[in-house]
């Protein structure tokens, strides 16, 4: 809904927060982001410590190198979107846009090489509910042969059911934010954001900046660990 | 870190190298064969924790803002410790 | 009727239906006191015409004494409340000679398997029995509760025996009958269309009674 | 304020000129959008109240033909005689429109939307258009959990609290579709309870009239405010626990079934996680607007009004930790369920300084007993009740014998309905000139309150009884059980008083639509309070007030010595006033 709070028409920062509505709207929303994170963390958290066993090895089934060249790439998106807000605190219209644009793309990008990500694990097998029946993988779990390794566990149904709704849910964010995002930039060729006034740049910073956090910590639990 | 305080615009280039090569180490450690899986664990959410931090900090200006704004964005930190550590404690009883 | 709770026929029985009384004593108190100033309050305080009401924000002494009484109260209770909870439900709670009993709950039954002759659980002289739950008086037993498929619960109101049967967990519940006779097993967890039908009956044999039961289950025996 | 004003100008035109669609319909005005979700709950607690009713007839009459049952679909009661099935949907479709979609927006939806910015001295709310997108978005989500009804297998009938297993895999229930639709609706009314609260929040912190200092807002805005930061942190929780159940319905995931290592319990602590503090969010906003109308009432200041503001704030944040109350028997580590126990005996504390406070208000008062002020007193003697049946529950081996049984029901309906349906009875009342510009009709008003009051106790201290001699709850024939027979006379007579009980709400229904057009036209300040609210004319014009009010006193400067009149309003100056406090945001 962040677009939603960038539409609000400008008006002067009231005391109280020390911050203008929509960047303390922002945050107060993000507090509840949190709390959403948390509870599909947290119950990834608490299953898996009292089910190791039904966890498969990191890079056993997921693909480390593509994810984590595809982690690089949201912290370059990170890093070309406050290069757009550093840009717009400049009045810098040509940069910003050049920026937010970047940003754009690269998070599309995201999304398109996550997408890759689902469509080739579920070819290997691995699906939401476990394995796929007569797949590579259930093969290779059946017959208990070193996958990539080791053996794999003899069922993975909360593996797959944890990472694809973290994960799934972190992508879903991110489009949210694209869109979002697209809204900005379109904004930002019209002009809306000078040097004095440019809180909707900002705010989208903010849930772009939280959406990376989120992803930094599923990185590691999920694909790492 | 301090005398970029006082630059125009916090180094944000600099972080960004910062998390890239923290996530370098990160898929070092993950692979580090002859370290206990405890300590790798440990590492690694220690290097996650440190760029979860660079980006709450710099890109998110957190730490240019008023510490009502710090105290409301850390709020519900607590609460979800609070439900991981109950709920976890069903298994080791 | 019994208006207040009915009698309890197990060792605990007592103690939770004393913590009963004493939480209804103290509530009571509570409650009389508020309802009958709020009465008194609204018929000797309304409004009369010409007269203002008197002007305060409060008294912090009082405030103190009507945060501590209740707090002291409320932690008394709490302690009261942890020791007997102890008895029933601490880790180590389960007397060492108590007699099992396996009963396994499904949609809508409950499948109780005795040990048989050899007073074992898992040995080939096990058999089972269909809502048909049989244990000697004044014998601590203890149950391990499983179930097929949804959450049940396993309760007995006159042993004040409540326990939540979880698929995929088994969980041990004891308790001690100390007076012969029959009495319900009830299922206390919405477990789906037929839950309201999911009652068993309860029967306590004097201990040679039902050893001899054990030994022979064909044979019948007269409860009193 | 020259900003401040500045921004009522920006904002809003004076000259009204805006489409009737504009206005009534996709309005962003924080009034509108309150009344819009008053006709929308008002609808669902009479659904509510209907089921409740089904439920009654089923429970007083088992398995007897229900009058007019032959209207309803084979599917649910061939030949007017209730189906099992169909009695566990109404039990469960009973409780989640009460809770979700009655009593929330009522007190959220309706009040938070009303009175912040009214009580603030703010235009509108910080964000118009996301709070109109949180009305119609709340909308299709009650759409959806009506929608259960009426699909193959029927609604949801696991319960309003949809345990796993029996909720995630329609083989045990029988329901799959209704089963995920409710999960779903509380994702879509999720969002907008989230959208709601981030915009009260900010307002609060950012939208006050010069003045407004922290220790100067209402206790009804203080209230409000913890809830609105509870429902932002509290909500995600079930939507992300929604979400995964709906998994396991839809996609063969296994987090709350036992199979290869799933959890059942964990849905029950996610529920609960958010489940407590979601009984405190339909508490606290009644608390708040209780203690406003009380004060009103008594025409004295609130007695203890900061001991009242950290009990509220108490209450928010021990409502955090004591989830685990409702899962003593639930095969939850005893060790954390002496834990649970002890920290839930502490929000007795909190509760008890609130409970106290308003007596001490009404202590030496001068008190007006108009409807209002019968439903506040009501509710304070209500939820005593219901909060010390609580204790019961809260002491672990007691709870042991009660839980799960119609002592559950007891306490859950006195604090529901005994408190914050009874509180919200009066905040209607008390604020309905303010929105419709007509008063209700008093005597109506008193007649609807004392039959209320005589049924409604009639309906539920009965269930005290039922619990103690272990009637289970959701049963659909406790003649089944050879232990519950002899109560069911008693189960008949809690069937008539709620009969009865519904038939006089229709007295409240009629005064409601009836003052719409010939209530008596009502003055600002019909009841003579001091808040902003009531300096404005009824209903008030867009952008409130011509230009933001400045703030001179305290909330509840009733009977003050410093003039004539038995009450101060928060706007007025009058001289020898003590000076305003120095920032207003310390
Ligand atoms: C508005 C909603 C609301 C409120 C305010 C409360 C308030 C409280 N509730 Fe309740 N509760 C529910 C709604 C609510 N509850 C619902 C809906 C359920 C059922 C859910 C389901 O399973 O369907 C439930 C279930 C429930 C359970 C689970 C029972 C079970 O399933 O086995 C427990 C157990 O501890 C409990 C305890 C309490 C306590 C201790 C309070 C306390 O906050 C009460 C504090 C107030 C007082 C104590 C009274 C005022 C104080 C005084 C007058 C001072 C003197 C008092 C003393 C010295 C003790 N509640
Ligand atoms: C605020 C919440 C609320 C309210 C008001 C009610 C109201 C009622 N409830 Fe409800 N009840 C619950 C919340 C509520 N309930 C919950 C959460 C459960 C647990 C569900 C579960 O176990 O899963 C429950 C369960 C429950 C049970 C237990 C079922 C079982 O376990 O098998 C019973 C049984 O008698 C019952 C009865 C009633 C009755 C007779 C009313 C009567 O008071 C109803 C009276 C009618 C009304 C209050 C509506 C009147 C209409 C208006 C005033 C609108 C006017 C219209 C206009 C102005 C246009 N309820
Ligand atoms: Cu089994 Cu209810
Ligand atoms: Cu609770």
């Amino acid at each position: 809904m962040a677009h939603a709070a960038v539409m609000r028409p400008p008006a002067p920062a009231e005391p109280g927060a020390g911050v203008y509505n929509a960047k303390l709207g922002m945050w107060v929303f993000l507090g509840s982001e949190v709390m959403f994170f948390t509870a599909l963390i947290g119950s990834y958290i608490i299953l898996r410590f009292g089910n190791e066993q039904y966890w498969a090895q990191p890079a056993q089934i997921l693909n480390v190198p593509i994810t984590a060249f595809n982690t690089f790439w949201l912290i370059c998106s990170s890093v070309t979107m406050v290069k757009a807000f550093a840009a717009a605190q400049d009045g810098n219209q040509k940069a910003l846009r050049g920026w937010l644009v970047a940003t754009v793309v690269i998070g599309a990008m995201f999304v398109g090489i996550q997408a890759y990500e689902y469509a080739q694990l579920i070819h290997l097998g691995f699906l939401p509910s476990g394995y796929r029946a007569g797949s590579e993988l259930a093969e290779a779990a059946a017959a208990g042969t070193p996958y990539h390794g080791s053996a794999l566990p003899a069922s993975v149904s909360l593996y797959g059911a944890t990472f694809y709704t973290m994960t799934g849910f972190h992508g879903f964010h991110v489009t949210m934010g694209v869109i979002c995002m697209a809204f900005v930039t379109w904004k930002a060729f019209r002009g809306s954001y000078t040097a004095t006034d440019h809180r909707g740049v900002e705010v989208i910073g903010l849930y772009w900046h939280f959406v990376d956090l989120v992803w930094i910590i599923l990185f590691t639990i999920v694909y790492l660990i | 870190m301090e005398q970029t305080e006082h630059a125009k615009h916090p180094p944000y280039v600099g972080i960004f190298a910062a998390l890239a090569v923290l996530t370098a180490l990160e898929l070092g450690v993950a692979f580090f064969e002859n370290w206990p899986k405890r300590v790798i664990i440990l590492v690694l959410v220690f290097l996650a924790i440190w760029k979860a931090l660079l980006v709450a900090l710099y890109y998110m200006h957190l730490r240019f803002e008023p510490n009502r704004l710090r105290i409301l964005a850390l709020a519900p930190l607590p609460l979800a410790v609070i439900l991981v550590i109950a709920v976890i404690t069903e298994y080791v009883w | 009727m019994n208006w207040l709770l009915p009698g309890g026929v197990s060792t605990f029985a007592g103690d939770i239906d004393r913590l009963y009384y004493v939480i209804l004593g103290i509530t009571g108190a509570a409650f009389v006191i508020v309802e009958v100033a709020l009465i008194w309050f609204l018929i000797k305080y309304r409004a009369r015409p010409g007269r203002k009401a008197y002007y305060t924000h409060g008294s912090v002494k009082a405030e103190v004494i009507w945060t501590t009484v209740p707090a002291v109260v409320v932690v008394m209770i709490g302690i009261l409340s942890g020791g007997v909870w102890n008895q029933i439900r601490g880790r180590d709670s389960v007397p060492p000679g108590a007699l099992p009993l396996a009963v396994h709950a499904k949609q809508f039954e409950w499948l109780v398997t005795y040990p048989g002759p050899d007073g074992q659980l898992g040995t080939d002289d096990d058999f089972e029995r269909r809502n048909d739950l049989r244990l000697p008086v004044d014998t601590p037993m203890v149950i391990a509760l499983t179930s097929e498929d949804v959450i049940h619960s396993f309760f007995i109101p006159e042993f004040r025996v409540k326990q939540d049967v979880v698929p995929g967990m088994t969980i041990r519940a004891w308790f001690e009958a100390t007076a012969t006779g029959e009495y319900s097993l009830a299922c206390a967890e919405l477990c789906g269309n037929g839950h309201t039908t999911m009652g068993g009956t309860v029967t306590v044999l004097s201990l040679d009674e039902y050893t001899q039961w054990l030994a022979d289950p064909s044979r019948t025996v007269a409860s009193r | 304020m020259a900003t401040m004003a500045a921004t009522i100008d920006h904002a809003h035109a004076h000259v009204d000129d805006r489409s009737f669609l504009r206005k009534y319909i996709f309005s962003t005005d924080h009034k509108i959008i309150g009344i819009q979700f008053l006709m929308l709950s008002l609808l669902f607690l009479l659904i509510g109240g209907l089921l409740a009713m089904m439920m009654r007839w089923e429970l007083g009459f088992p398995t007897q033909p229900m009058p007019g049952g032959t209207l309803l679909p084979e599917t649910m009661a061939p030949g007017g005689i209730l189906l099992p099935e169909f009695y566990n949907s109404l039990v469960t479709m009973h409780g989640t429109f009460m809770v979700f979609f009655a009593i929330m927006p009522l007190l959220v939806g309706v009040f938070a939307n009303y009175l912040i910015p009214l009580k603030l001295g703010a235009p509108d709310m910080a964000f118009p258009r996301l709070n109109m997108a949180s009305f119609w978005i709340a909308v299709p989500a009650g759409v959806l959990m009506l929608a259960g009804f009426f699909v193959e297998g029927g609604a949801a009938g696991a319960g309003w609290t949809s345990y796993a297993p029996l909720s995630a895999n329609a083989e045990y229930s029988g329901v799959s579709l209704g089963q995920e639709l409710w999960c779903l609706s509380l994702v879509v009314l999720g969002l907008s309870s989230i959208l709601g609260a981030t915009n009260y929040i900010t307002t609060v912190i950012n939208m006050r009239a010069p003045g407004m200092t922290w220790f100067r807002m209402p206790l009804s805005i203080w209230s409000l405010f913890i809830t609105a930061i509870l429902t932002l942190l509290a909500i995600p929780i079930l939507s992300g626990a929604a979400i995964m159940l709906l998994f396991d319905q839809t996609i063969g995931t296994t987090f709350f079934l036992p199979a290869e290592g799933g959890q059942p319990l964990l849905w029950q602590h996610l529920f609960w996680f958010f489940g407590h503090p979601e009984v405190y969010i339909l508490i606290l906003p009644a608390m708040g607007m209780v203690s406003d109308i009380i004060a009103n009432g008594a025409r004295k200041p609130i007695f203890g009004y900061h001991s009242m503001v950290y009990a509220i704030i108490g209450i928010g944040f021990l409502g955090w930790i004591v989830w685990g109350h409702h899962m003593f028997q639930s095969g939850m580590n005893p060790t954390l369920g002496t834990t649970f126990m002890i920290s839930t005996m502490l929000i007795a504390v909190p509760s008890a300084i609130k409970t106290f406070n308003w007596l001490g208000t009404l202590w030496r008062g001068n008190i007006r007993l108009h409807v209002p002020m019968l439903h506040a007193c009501a509710f304070v003697a209500m939820f005593v009740i219901g909060g010390l049946s609580g204790v019961y529950m809260a002491s672990t081996p007691v709870d042991i014998y009660i839980h799960d049984t119609y002592f559950i029901v007891a306490h859950l309906h006195y604090v529901l309905f005994g408190g914050s349906l009874f509180a919200l009875f009066g905040a209607i009342t008390f604020w309905y000139p303010k929105m419709f510009g007509r008063m209700m009709n008093p005597l109506l008003g008193k007649a609807h309150f004392w039959l209320t009051f005589l049924f409604y106790n009639l309906t539920f201290f009965p269930m005290h009884e039922l619990g103690l001699q272990g009637h289970m709850r959701r049963i659909y024939d406790p003649t089944q059980y050879a232990f519950l027979q002899h109560l069911q006379p008693l189960n008949e007579f809690i069937t008539l008083s709620a009969f009865l009980l519904f038939a006089v709400q229709l007295i409240f229904a009629v005064n409601f639509i009836m003052s719409w057009w010939n209530g008596k036209k009502a003055s600002p300040n019909p009841w003579e309070d001091t808040g902003l609210e009531w300096s404005t004319p009824s209903p008030p014009p867009h952008g409130n007030w011509p230009e933001t009010p400045t703030v001179h006193h305290a909330p509840y400067e009733f009977s003050s010595p410093l003039v004539q009149e038995d009450y101060l309003m928060q706007n007025r100056k009058v001289e020898g006033a003590p000076a305003a406090a120095a920032s207003r945001t310390e």
